[in-house]
Order: C-alpha cells, then structure tokens, then sequence
C-alpha cells in the first residue's frame, strides 16, 4: 500500500520537524517575556513607549513604595534593570519574589502599570514563622 | 452494578485520605495557602490528559475491531476528560489569581493551549450528539477523537516549548523540585483522583450499556404497513 | 498511477464547479471584504489602531472564512454522489487530496483578495520585505486549513448541522495556523528569523496530511 | 492487493446476512447467491428493504450480522475497496452533478473509474444523447440523466449489474436500453440483479424472490 508509506514516512517526517522546532527555539521567537540581561543586550529593539514584558526576581532591599506607585530592581543574576510600577501589585507582591511586568523602557526605567507574581516549579517550606504571611 | 459500588467506595474513603493530605501537608513559602489548591489542579489535568489518551486509544480500537466496547470507552472517557479539564481550568484560574494576580491570559502557552484542547474535546461531544446512527456515531466520533488527541502532547510540553507565565513541571526525570511533604500529598492525590476517574468510568460505561440495551427496540423493516382497508373505515 | 489521475480529476472537477457556481468569488469573498470594514466601524476613529490592527485581522478573518472555503457547498458530496464515487473505485485518499488541491488553490485566491482589500482599507505599516514571507506563511496556512476543512466536512457529511458543527472542530485545530501564520509577518517587522514559524506550519501540514490519508477509508466509511 | 479469489462460482452470496440502519432492522437473515450469466429477480412491498439489499450487496453498507462476498472480497471489509469498481449500481434517482453537463458526468465518471474518455462520444450516441450532450444535468429530464448512467455502464462494464427500479419512469426506448445493458452484462459471464415492487418488471429473471419482513422467499 503506498498510502501505509506515506503514513509512516509522514510520521517521521513530522516528528522530526517537532525536533527542529524545538532545537530552533520557538519558544525564545515568541517573546511572551525578556528576562533583564535579554532586555538590556536588546535595548534597541525596543525604543521607549514599546510594550514588552520583562521577568525577574525583585531585588533585596531596593523597593520603596510611594503614596500610588511603588519603585524596585529586578535581577536575572545579570543584569538589574530599575523598575516604576504605577499601578498595585498583587498581595503576594514582595522583595525576593518572582515577578512578570508590563510595561515600556522610558529611558534607563522599565515603566511598568502591571505586575504579575511568577512563581516557579520551586516549591519551598518556609522557615520559622513563615517569611510570606499571606494576608 | 456492585462493582461500581465498590470503586466508588474505595474512591470516596480516598478522597477523603486524599483531602487530610491535602490540608496538612506544609504549604509554599511564597504561595502560603493557595499552594493546597496544587493538590486539585495538578490531579484533575493529569486525570484529563489521562482520560483523552483512553479516548484515542479507544478509538483507535475501534477503527480496527468496531466492537461496541470501544465506543463506549472512548466516549466515556471523552466526558469525563472535558470534566477534568473544567475543574483543572477553573482551579487554575482561582490560583492564578490568587498568585500570580491575574486569571487568564491568552499569552500564555499553557493556558492557551488547555483552553484549545478543552474546545477540541467540547467539539468531539458536540458531534456525538449531533450524530444519530449509533454505527455512524462511532465511526466518526472515532476519527476525530483520533485526530484531537495529537494537541495534547502540546499541551503537556507547551510550558518547555514556550516561555510561559505558568510553571514548569516540578516532576522531571532527574527528580522533583518540591518538597518531599508536598510532593507525597500531591501523588496522593493524583492516585485519588485517578482511582475516581476509574470509578466514574465504569458507572459511565455501564449506564451506556443500559442506555443501548433502553433504546427502542428495533423494528423490523415492511412491519409499520399493513394492506388498506378503505372500506372498513367510514367518513375518511 | 490511478492515485494521481483521481486525485488530479477530482481537483480539475472541484474548480470547474467553483468557476459555474462561485460560491467563494461571489460569496466568502464579498462577506469577508464586509466584515473588514466592520472593525474600524467598531472601532470609532481611532485611525492608528486601525492600521496596527491590520495584519492581525486580516489572520484572524482569513482563517474564519477560510473555514467556510473549504466547507464550501460543491465541496460536499450528496449521498448519492458518495455511492458513485464509492463504485467507480475511487480512492478515499485520492479524494481527500484533490479535494486539498482545489480548496488550497481557492482558499489563497481568497487570502490574496482579502489581502488586497485589507492593505486598501486599513493602510497598515508594513515591514519591508514583507511580502514573500507573507505569501509563503499564507500558502501554507491555505494549505492546512483545507486538509482541515475537508477532514471535518467528511465527518460532519451529511449531518443537519453540519456547516456550524465542522466550523466547532475546525476552529480550534486551527489555532497552529493562525499562530504560524500572524508570528511570520511579526517576526519579519521585529527582524527576527521566520524559519520556526515555517517549520510549525509545516509539521501542522504534514501531520494532517497524514491523518487524511490515513483514516480516508475510516472515514468513507463513517459517511454512510 | 494479493488476496486469492475462492472458489466459488457465485459472483456474489450472503449467507444468513442482516443489516439494521438506525433503529430498524431492515434485513434479519438473507441467504442468497448469483451465478454468472444468472439473472435473478427480488420483488417487495414499498420499505420492505429491496435497496437496502442492493446497497449491501454494492458493498455501499456492511453487514451486522451473517457474512457474505461479492466478487470474491468478503463484505464489510477493505477488501471492497478493490472490486467496487466492477459493480454497477442504477438506483431509482439517477446520480448527477447538477452544475456539470451530461457529457461532463460523463467523462468525469469514465475517468475516475480509469476508463479511456474516447469512447465517451460513441457511448452518447449509443444512448441516444448525441444531441444534448452539453445540456447542464440541471436542466435535463428524468431519462436523460438515466440514460447518461446507462453510457456510463457501457463504457465500465460492471461484472455485477444491481437495478433499482431501473425501468421505472422510462419510455420503451430507455426501457429497451435498461435491457440491452442486462443482455450484455448476461452475455459477457456478469450477473444481474433487478429489484422493484413490481412483478412485471422481472421479465428478465430466471429467479425470482419475495422479500417481506427482512426475509427472502424463492416465487419462481
């Protein structure tokens, strides 16, 4: 049957284009997020006002909340990029704390009016006392 | 119907070892609480996953045997995925708001792809319905449970392929990512909700079985006229 | 050789039908040019986003009609025409690719028309060098999209809510062409390479090749 | 395609063979067979299951229960799909693509089947059809479209000829078309099988059967 063949070479064919997909990177084409080392090397393609999303971990000891906009550093362990959110933050919101903004360069600050928490595959017990109170 | 029974009592007094796990085992630093619900999300898209690789293989069996058997476990199966796929959606959204501060977004490849797969299947059920003939129904309904089942494997790995906002898995080959309080809830309630996926499936199967056995009894072709009897009937 | 002659027949048969008929020149057509003059109805004056917004409703719309191309009316058999076919020994793959080939063919007339119109009315700004890629990503677009069509058209045939019920299975399945097809005219304006966008469109191309050449005789016989 | 041909002289047979579509057992228990050269009759009430019967022995639906072959390949199984072109089926609506015209149903059918398209002009002829050949399906008559199916049954030459209710509806000349078809097939070692509700429509038959309540019964 010549139709049996072309199943079974479709098949493979198939497969190994699912094989170049991935070793092609599909996933870094399509930039749902830019970690900050990728934002910061790719500063051109991005003037300001252009609205990407950038993740990181919120650095230790930079945030300081304003009366309705609150100022931090995100950290790849690259590059740190400071940060503007203009807008609340979820309640799990925090220093150390994964985090997903949206937003847009406005010069050297990522202007961001949403952040998203974004936890990892990581799964931690807290320490004594808990050093996330949820409220 | 006592074996349903008997699943369904061994599935109920897991629910119940299930949910005590559930409840004591330490939550996530970060996530607090909320890191429970992992305990429903998680078990409901594996019993889907689960459930639409039946359907498949189901039909599959099927298209090579057409025995009545493997309509119905395809079918079965198929409700009872779209059901695991809702209780796995919405959970994930209660979390994701929760968490992450937002329920939905179609940015992300996971969510997008559950919700695509959660359509495919919602299709599957739309064209059982639509279709009649019980022979027609099954041949049918088989080929696109066939063809549906190729986006699930994209689901699974949409996380690895893409760059999501949902998590990776924490299970991998090389080891887990939780902790091992967490993670033994987790299992257990993975096997929970598999052992009700199989109670249920046996009582959806079954009720089938009646179903088809209720259907009215066929009639055989040339019964439904008889000769005329014009005469006999008066003022017509 | 009979698997080619069929299959080519099929085909040649399909298009003279659409050229008497002209249910997608004189009706998929015109309904999709409509609803592209609905959006910026919508959308009140906001002339700029209406020129952002272009490229992507002109995906989103060709993969919707497109839907109805391949579920065009002439492309479904009558039950009597399925038994003749059936007698005179036609392969259900064979049918399955003519059918492809035809609704290919006539599914990118209908991209290149929407196209057009959609340039016109909206004056998008588009990336330079745009249009090879464009044209490239929407063939293969056309092409799964047919195979798709034409799968879910054999396993509605003959149901009464067949036209509505194949759209539902189809639309969802479609979700890789929309994506392949609206990522390489995105990766073209960031500079980016179109290669994974192909080779996704590719690989979705194939795999339903292969689903229809594979359960055509399943499926032939589900339609009785 | 390398399955063996059984021994069996019968060009089609069903042994204890029943069908149901839907909800209705159409036919229960059929044992039947033709020979080549064999001409056989079945005469039944309106819904009695007369193209159901027709349609099993085309292979066009498969059996639920009981067995039987046409031609060699068992029914209900992909060995049909290499023996269906050798059967030819007039059901009682004659099947045309509205929008082609007589002569396009005609080649597109003689070329799907595989069949060479010069003899598409003669067959016209042969039929009587020469001067409307290019009149749309759409707009051609009852017996046109019938004896577009007849030339197309000239030219492919079924081993196995199945008419329901053939003749119904057709002025002698298309009746004596209908007939010469059944002489040829006859006469080249194929077998016939006429279906209708009405025995005079059996002239032909050497064999006739009663078909009532799913079941056959010979009447000779």
């Amino acid at each position: 049957m010549i139709h049996r063949r072309f199943v079974l070479l479709g098949i493979v064919g198939v497969v190994g284009l699912v094989l170049a997909l991935t070793l092609t990177g599909l996933g870094e084409n399509l930039t749902y997020y830019l970690y900050p080392t990728e934002a910061v090397e790719q500063r051109a393609d991005f003037p300001d006002g252009n609205r990407f999303r950038l993740a990181g971990l919120v650095v230790s000891g930079s945030l300081i909340e304003g009366d309705d906009d609150m100022t931090f550093e995100v950290t790849d362990g690259g590059a740190t990029v400071p940060v503007l959110l203009t807008n609340t933050a979820p309640s799990l919101f925090d220093e150390n704390v994964p985090v997903l903004l949206v937003g847009a360069w406005f010069g050297d600050t990522f202007v961001a009016d949403e952040a998203l928490i974004r936890h990892d595959e990581n799964y931690e017990i807290p320490e004594e006392g808990g050093a996330y109170p949820v409220e | 119907m006592t074996r349903v029974r008997v699943l369904f009592a061994m599935a109920g007094a897991a629910v119940a070892v299930g949910l005590w796990f559930a409840f004591t085992a330490p939550t996530d630093a970060l996530q607090g609480e909320f890191s429970r619900i992992i305990n429903i999300h998680v078990p409901s898209l594996w019993v889907a996953f689960l459930a639409f690789g039946v359907t498949a293989l189901g039909s599959i069996l099927w298209l090579i045997r057409k025995k009545p058997r493997w309509d119905r476990l395809a079918s079965a199966s198929a409700e009872i995925g779209v059901l695991f796929t809702a209780i796995g959606l919405f959970t994930g959204m209660v979390w994701g708001q929760a968490v992450w501060g937002r329920a939905w977004d179609w940015g992300d490849a996971r969510l997008a792809t559950t919700a695509v797969m959660f359509f495919v299947y919602l299709g599957y059920l739309a064209l059982r319905r639509a279709t009649p003939d019980q022979p027609a129904r099954a041949q049918r309904s088989a080929v696109l449970g066939t063809i549906a089942f190729v986006q699930v494997p994209l689901v699974y790995f949409s996380v690895n392929l893409f760059r999501t906002l949902h998590q990776t898995q924490s299970i991998r080959p090389d080891g887990s990512t939780m902790p091992p309080e967490m993670l033994i809830a987790m299992l257990i309630n993975v096997l929970t909700f598999t052992l009700l996926y199989v109670a249920l499936m046996a009582a959806r199967t079954e009720i089938a079985v009646v179903e088809e056995a209720a259907a009215p009894v066929a009639s055989m072709a040339g019964e439904g006229i008889s000769p005329p009897r014009l005469g006999e009937v008066e003022d017509v | 050789m009979s698997f080619w002659s069929q299959t080519m027949e099929i085909a040649r048969v399909d298009m003279s039908l659409e050229r008497r008929t002209g249910d997608v020149t004189r009706i998929v057509v015109p309904f999709a040019v409509i609803a592209l003059l609905v959006f910026p109805l919508a959308l009140g004056v906001d002339l700029s986003g209406i020129s952002r917004i272009g490229p992507a409703v002109f995906w989103a719309l060709g993969v919707l009609f497109g839907m109805q191309v391949a579920l065009r009316q002439t492309a479904s058999d009558s039950p009597e025409r399925r038994d003749l076919y059936a007698l005179l020994g036609v392969d259900p793959a064979a049918k399955f690719t003519g059918r492809t080939i035809s609704g290919a063919v006539l599914t990118l007339g209908f991209f290149a028309a929407l196209l057009v119109a959609m340039v016109v009315l909206y004056s998008p700004r588009l990336p330079e060098g745009w249009l090879a890629p464009t044209l490239l990503s929407a063939m293969l677009v056309a092409i799964g999209l047919t195979e798709l069509g034409t799968l879910a058209g054999e396993v509605t045939a003959g149901l009464r809510s067949r036209t509505s019920l194949a759209s539902l299975i189809v639309a969802p399945l479609a979700i890789p062409l929309i994506i392949g097809g609206s990522q390489t005219l995105e990766s073209v304006a960031r500079e980016a390479t179109i290669l994974p966008w192909i080779l996704l469109l590719l690989a979705t191309d194939l795999a339903l090749a292969v689903a229809g050449v594979g359960l055509a005789r399943p499926l032939e016989e589900a339609s009785r | 395609m390398a399955h063996e041909t059984p021994p069996v002289a019968a060009l089609a047979t069903l042994n204890r063979t029943g069908v149901t579509l839907g909800n209705t057992r159409v036919l229960s228990d059929i044992t039947f067979s033709v020979a080549p050269g064999e001409v056989v009759g079945v005469v039944g009430a309106n819904g009695s299951g007369k193209t159901t019967l027709l349609r099993l022995i085309a292979s066009l639906i498969a059996p639920d229960r009981g067995d039987g072959t046409v031609l060699g390949a068992r029914l209900g199984t992909s060995e049909v799909f290499t023996i269906r072109r050798r059967i030819g089926l007039i059901s009682h609506i004659p099947t045309t693509i509205p929008e082609l015209t007589l002569e396009e149903n005609l080649l597109h059918a003689v070329r799907l089947a595989g069949h060479e398209t010069a003899k598409v002009a003669d067959s016209l002829r042969a039929v009587g059809l020469e001067g409307s050949s290019d009149r749309k399906a759409s707009d051609s008559s009852f017996g046109m479209k019938r004896r577009t199916e007849v030339a197309r049954l000239l030219i492919t030459k079924p081993s196995i000829l199945l008419l329901d209710e053939a003749i119904s509806g057709l002025d002698s000349d298309a009746h004596a078309l209908i007939d010469a078809l059944v002489d040829r097939t006859v006469g080249s070692g194929g077998a016939v099988i006429v279906v209708s509700h009405d025995p005079l429509q059996m002239e032909k038959a050497s064999t006739v059967f009663g078909l009532a309540v799913g079941a056959l019964t010979e009447m000779t």
